[in-house]
Formats: structure tokens, sequence, C-alpha cells
């Protein structure tokens, strides 16, 4: 985890604060669900507790923890205990392993008497060099607590619910991963901070020259995925749908049916994990689509070097010099200082896309009506498949002759 | 000490004698247990002990082979639990029975 | 001891304690969970054995698709705790420990044996692991690359083989599968 | 190898957190007063009409043999698309592959006509 005491401290505190980053997200997300749900349908929702209804969360949170914690007699109590425990999981490692900035770097420096070298953090939990199968196939294991939890249940609707959700995760997996493989075939990479490299600058199209006046409009444009691969951006963004059992495919927990699926005996803060596990896959969703198809935490080369980088990131790194000052002077706008405030900035682009990205879902879940179940089979099985096998093989058969 | 030493800074052997352990897991699992599903687990046990000791050597003697057997190797495994699965779910469906010993009566 | 050491003893051992646990646990859905957790740690394995993309391949395929079946079926079947998990004959049961033990010694004893006879024809090899545990594993993109490079030309037709081996799996599967017809009415 | 410890410490930090979340939930929540109706399986208050175990159609496991398999021939693309334009082998890896994707192609055709992915 690192070569020194200061090295491996940071490391943990990194890995431990992008978990909770997640994990606070998650009250937020479903104060924006609430919120956004009641201004779609023109209601009020939520608006009572604090400014804009925004203590309800810390509100929710104290009752959660406060229920009856009820386990079904006739189920099997281990399962049903650990599913909640293993819902959590796969969301936070998958989240952890996408980078959400730029690496920091800090030039050596003098502390406590002795010299700390030069280091880079990256600002992800861990690096790990096959990014994108790695967190296939982590979110893959999402099945698991599902199944767990509609077995443990003893209930014959949990039990339906899990064997819907898995069945219907694992057919838009094929999906998902055949738009990953357009993705690999553009940029020839598993990597997530290499796939970021790859959509700087101006986007040119291979098919005419540098200086053509194709490119020369189009090059306003950031050199972004999803400029190359449209069909696979959708198929992805559908597929993601599906995985986090949002509507229009919550066939698992379709009320109507299934009281309320896999988690119909659960109560309290058990229920809430399987929440925030769900919450956390859809961020990963929604960082991966940003990672691929959206230039990651850029803006886009033009942007990055006259906002970002001119503007943004000298200011605030003098604001953020100076309000140190006031605790204690000797704070100067040093380069290390510049590199952490440059970082968080760029993180706070990337995390702006992903809450877009976010307000999509809440926004498609009050919008569609949702699928019976043979149409959500027929369309990953029959429609979404084959599209996904086409894409695969036109992008291979383009870059064939582009490159 | 030669003898801590050879414990300690892990080798090709640890991890072959690894493998040999969880090959023999595998393999008691096969002798011994009755349910067929169980059997088919103890011989995806027995496989993955096989592909440990593939990408060891593969990295030992920085041979690429032995990886690519591992690709090979998981989609036979992979195959084989799906006929077999799909046995055992078209005789449980008949029969209610999954002990390997009823299947010695199956006719025809 | 370095980290990989530490980490191979962990993960071994886990791997090696879950793996005894899905033979000597009798009820089914359990061992199928153990197992889970065993082909997770064997993945991690494969991760100190600088193979990741390896790793990720196990962690996808046995823990994300071929366990799920497991678990899935065996919810089907939703048997109780089996009461002779075991199969029966003492004496019989005695013959295949003591069978399965001498098995374990000679693939432990020959591989032991055999390393220094391999290891002899190259001298080079335990720095490339040395090296790598001191600075950490980087040119991950580049062996999958020539992993990929191999799999395409030497090893070709295998892989053309096994298309055709996945094209028949799963027409064997939905033959057997028909609730009504196949080969056989039902009766 | 700094990314394999990572992993594991996160992972036991997240069980640590989760599990520490249900003990603390069951620490404060009111004792345990289970009434009859309380004990039974929740459905929608209606009393269970099920028999004594529930059937689950075959459908569900023939979909998760069915993903195996594809599954397979995916995880094997990924390789090929990292290598695809930089091998140098220009149109001859395409043609191999090309090979592979029509057995898929095949198979998926074959499933679609016989009605193996039909649901109802």
């Amino acid at each position: 985890m690192g070569s020194d005491v200061f090295e491996i401290s940071i490391n943990f505190v990194k890995m431990v604060a992008i978990f909770l980053l997640m994990v606070n997200l998650v009250p937020m997300l479903v104060w924006v669900e609430r919120r956004g749900s009641a201004f779609i349908q023109n209601r009020f929702g939520p608006n009572r507790v604090g400014p804009l209804g925004l203590i309800q969360l810390a509100a929710d949170a104290i009752k959660f923890l406060f229920k009856e914690e009820f386990i079904p007699p006739k189920g099997n109590k281990a399962l049903f205990l650990i599913a909640p425990i293993i819902a959590l999981i796969p969301g936070a490692i998958a989240f952890c392993s996408i980078p959400l900035s730029v690496p920091i770097e800090i030039s050596a420096f003098e502390m406590f008497g002795s010299q700390w070298g030069p280091y880079v953090f990256p600002f992800q939990s861990f690096e790990i060099g096959i990014g994108i199968v790695f967190v296939l196939g982590v979110s893959s294991l999402g099945a698991y607590s599902m199944l767990l939890a509609g077995f443990g249940s003893a209930n014959k609707y949990s039990l339906y619910g899990a064997l819907r959700a898995s069945a219907q995760m694992i057919s838009y997996e094929l999906a998902m991963g055949l738009a990953i493989v357009g993705i690999l075939i553009v940029y020839g990479t598993f990597d997530f901070a290499e796939m970021i490299a790859a959509q700087q600058g101006p986007l040119s199209i291979p098919l005419f020259e540098a200086d053509h006046v194709v490119n020369k409009v189009l090059g306003i444009l950031p050199n972004w995925g999803v400029f190359y691969q449209p069909v696979g951006f959708i198929l992805l963004f559908v597929s993601v749908f599906a995985e986090t059992n949002r509507l229009p495919f919550d066939l698992p927990e379709a009320e109507s049916e299934l009281v309320a699926g896999y988690h119909t005996e659960y109560g309290g803060i058990k229920m809430n994990m399987f929440y925030i596990g769900e919450y956390g896959h859809m961020m990963v969703a929604s960082a991966l689509i940003a990672v691929f198809y959206f230039g990651g935490y850029s803006l886009g080369t033009t942007l990055d070097t006259i906002l970002v980088e001119g503007t943004i990131v000298p200011n605030m790194s003098a604001l953020f010099a100076s309000l140190l000052n006031l605790f204690g002077s000797g704070w100067e706008q040093s380069t290390n200082l510049i590199n952490v405030v440059r970082a968080f900035v760029f993180h706070g682009i990337f995390m702006a896309k992903i809450l877009l990205f976010l307000w999509i879902f809440v926004w498609v879940r009050w919008t569609l009506p949702r699928f019976r179940y043979d149409q959500l089979m027929d369309l990953g099985w029959k429609t979404m498949l084959p599209w996904a096998l086409a894409n695969t093989i036109l992008t291979a058969f383009l870059m064939l002759f582009l490159r | 000490m030669q003898s801590t030493e050879a414990l300690v800074s892990v080798g090709l052997n640890h991890y072959l004698v690894l493998s040999a352990l969880l090959f023999t897991i595998g393999a008691l699992g096969v002798l011994l247990r009755k349910n067929m599903i169980v059997i088919l687990m103890s011989i995806e046990l027995m496989l993955n002990a096989v592909n440990i000791s593939f990408v060891a050597f593969a990295t030992y003697l920085d041979n690429l082979d032995g990886k690519i057997m591992v690709l090979f190797v998981m989609t036979i495994a992979a195959a084989e639990a799906a006929v077999g699965l799909a046995l055992a779910v078209n005789i449980f469906k008949n029969f209610r029975e999954v002990n390997i010993r009823f299947f010695e009566h199956l006719r025809g | 001891m370095s980290e990989l050491d530490i980490l191979f003893y962990i993960l071994s051992s886990m791997s090696v304690l879950f793996g005894a646990l899905v033979v000597l646990t009798s009820s089914p859905i359990y061992s199928s969970l153990y197992l889970v957790m065993s082909m997770l740690s064997v993945a991690g394995i494969f991760m100190t054995l600088n193979a990741p993309f390896i790793a990720g391949i196990q962690i996808i395929v046995y823990a994300g698709a071929v366990l799920v079946l497991f678990v899935m079926v065996l919810m089907l079947f939703d048997l109780k705790r089996e009461t002779k998990a075991f199969t029966k004959g003492r004496f019989s049961g005695f013959l295949k420990l003591v069978g399965a033990g001498l098995l374990c010694g000679f693939i432990a004893g020959a591989a032991y044996e055999s390393v220094s006879l391999i290891m002899a024809t190259s001298e080079e090899i335990p720095t490339n692991i040395a090296a790598a545990a001191e600075t950490g594993f980087s040119p991950t993109t580049n062996s999958i690359k020539e992993i990929s490079k191999l799999l395409f030309t030497k090893y070709l037709f295998a892989f053309e083989v096994l298309g055709l081996l996945l094209l028949v799996v799963p027409i064997g599967a939905v033959a057997l599968s028909r609730v009504a017809g196949g080969t056989h009415a039902k009766h | 190898m700094t990314s394999l410890t990572p992993i594991i410490v996160l992972t036991v930090f997240v069980a640590i957190f989760g599990v520490g979340i249900v003990v603390v939930s069951a620490l404060l929540g009111p004792k345990k007063n289970w009434t009859k109706a309380k004990k039974i399986p929740y459905e929608s208050g209606l009393p269970g009409q099920e028999r004594k175990e529930t059937k689950i159609p075959v459908k569900f496991y023939l979909t998760a043999i069915l993903f195996i398999v594809f599954d397979i021939e995916v995880v094997f693309m990924y390789p090929w698309a990292l290598t695809y334009t930089d091998a140098g082998l220009g149109g001859y890896i395409f043609g191999a592959m090309a090979v592979f994707v029509g057995l898929f192609i095949f198979g998926l055709i074959w499933e679609i006509k016989s009605k193996a992915l039909e649901w109802d």
C-alpha cells in the first residue's frame, strides 16, 4: 500500500474517504429521488424538516437504526443476515477502483524533522491494471446478495424476486459486456486513466486528414468516446438500468406482482443497506459511462486549459492559501497546494458528471412505465444482444480501415 | 536457518503444494460425497487447482502458454458445469433425487 | 517476509480452508457459498502470480457466472441438511481417504522434486518475481496483449474449436431442459 | 502487488462496517415482540395459499446456462479487442474472430428459433 508511514496512512485515509463518499451520497440521492419525483409529479415531496427537507435524510437514517430487528423464523438466519452485508461490498470495491480525478503529485517536503520523499497519489483507492475487467467481475458478484436474501427469507415472493433479479442481471450483462468490447477496440486498453487520456484533444475523425475542413469544424467538440460509439453508449446506458434493477426494468420488486421483491422480509437498516448497494451500483454505472463516453474528469482540452487550469485553480489555491494563513502563517501558494486543489477541482467536475447521470436515472424512473417480464427478457436477448454484436462487428470492421 | 528461509520466501514450490492440496480436497469431494451438485463443485475445485499450477509455471518460467491453457480450462469447466447442471436439473425434476447412487439405476 | 509472502499465506490458507469446507459441509447451499469464497481466494492467488487478467476472468467466469448457476440450481432443489452426506461403507471410505492422501503426497512430492529440475534449465527465473515484488507489477497491458497475440496465432485452432464447443453446449442444454418432448416424451 | 492489499483491506473494512451497522441496529431497536401474525411470511397480509414447496420455472436455469456460454464468448473478445488495432496482424485477427463470432451468431439464432428464450 505504500513505502513509508506517510504514504500508507494517506492511502488508507483516501480509501476510507472514497468509501464514505459513496455511502454518504446515498441519502442525498434518496432526497434527490423524492424531491425529483415530487417535482415531476407536481407534488411537494419532503419539505418540512430543515431547509428544503434536507434534514429529512438524517431523520430517516436515525429512524432506520431504531427499528425492531426482524428475522423470519422459518428462514435461514445466517444467509438472511449476511445478504445485506454482501450487498455493500461489490459496489464499494468497484467504485473505489475508478479514478475520480487527476493524480496528486506531492514533491519532497520536510515534516517532523525528517525528509519525506516525492509521492504520487492516484485519486482512487487502488490502481488495478485491468480496470474494466475487474469492475465487470466485481459488480457481477452483486447477484449473490439478491439470491441469498431471497433464499434466506423463506418467502416465495422473495425467492421469485431474487431469481428474477439475478436472471435479469445476467441477461443484460451480455449486452453490457459487448458494448464494452466496442470501447476496448477504440481505446485499446483496460485502464480507466488511459481511456481518459485517450479522450483528450479536439475531435478528429481519422477518415479525413488533420486539417481537413470537416475536422476543423468538428474540432470545437472534445474527443469524447460518445462520438465514436454512439450505439454502444445507448446499449450500455439501457443495460445499466437493468443491471441496477431500476425502473423501467425493476421487475424484481414489481410491487403489483411480488410485494417488494427480494427484500420483502427486510426492514430497518438492513433494507437500507440493499439501497446503499443499489445506489452504489448506479454510481459505478454513471462513473463508467462518464469515463467511457464523456471524458471522465476532463471537460475537453480547451475548457480544461482556459477555465480550469487558467482561472479556477489559481484563484482557488490562492483563496485556500489565504484561508490557511488565518490559522497560522507560513503557508504560501506552493506547487503541492496547487496540485491538491487541482485534483479536487477535477474531482468536482467528475462528480458533477456522475450526478447528472444519476439525475437521468431518477428522471427515467418517473417517466417510463414498467416492462413486462417477457418483454424485458425479449429486449435483452433478442434486441440488445444482436445490436451489441452488430455494433462490435461494425466497429471492428471500420477500425480495420481507419488504423 | 535454511529450513525457515525456504518456508518464508514463497516460490514455485509453494504454489505447487497449494495446488496439490486443493486438487486432493476436490478429489476427496468427488469420492466421498453423494450429492451430484457437490460432486460437480468438487470437480470445479480440482480444475481450479490445476489452473493455479498452470499460472505458477507460466509466471516462473516466463512462458505465456500456461496462461492461455488456463483460459481453455476455464471454458471447458464452465461448459462441463452447464451440461452437468442441465442433466442434474432434468433428473431432479423427474425423480426428485440428486444422490449419485440413484443414477446407477437409470436405464434407457 | 515480504508483502507478497504474507498475501500468499493468507490467500492460500483461505482457499484451502474454504475448499475443505465445500467438501465437509453437509448443506449444499453453504457448500456453494464456500466455493465462491475459495474461487475468490484463488483469484487473489493469480494476482500474486502477476496474472491480473486471469484473476479478472476467474472472477467473471467462475464467481460471476458458473457459481451463480450453482446457487440458483440449489435453490430449486432446496435440499434440507443431508443426514448421510457421505457415501456408505467405513472400509471403502477409509480406503478412499488413504488413496487421496497418498495422491496428495505423491503430487506434492513430485512437484517438490521436479521444481529444481525445471529451474535448472533457466537460471534467472526467480529474479523476475522478486524484482516485481519490490517494485510492483506494472506492464499489465503488454502481457495481456502478448497473451492475446499468442491466442490468435499459435492457439488459433484450439480457439475456434472452443467456439464450436460453445455452440454445442447451449444446444445440448436446451435439448435437455425441454419440459415436454425431447427425445423421450414425458411419462 | 500494490493493488491487491488495498482490495483486501477495503473488503474487510466494508464487511466490518456492514456488520457494525447490523449489530448497532439490533442493539438499538426495541426488543423482540413477535405476535403470531408476524411469524408467517409476508404476502400482503393474506394467508399463504402455496403448497409445501415453491415451484420454480426451469427457464431461470436455462437462462443462466445460456448466459455462461455467451459470457465466455464475450470474455474471449476482451483480449482480442485489446490487441485489435496494434497487433500488426490486420485482417487476419479480424478473420480469426469472425469465425468465432459467426458460431456465436449461429448459436444465438438457433436459440431464438428453438424458442429457448421465450418467456410467457
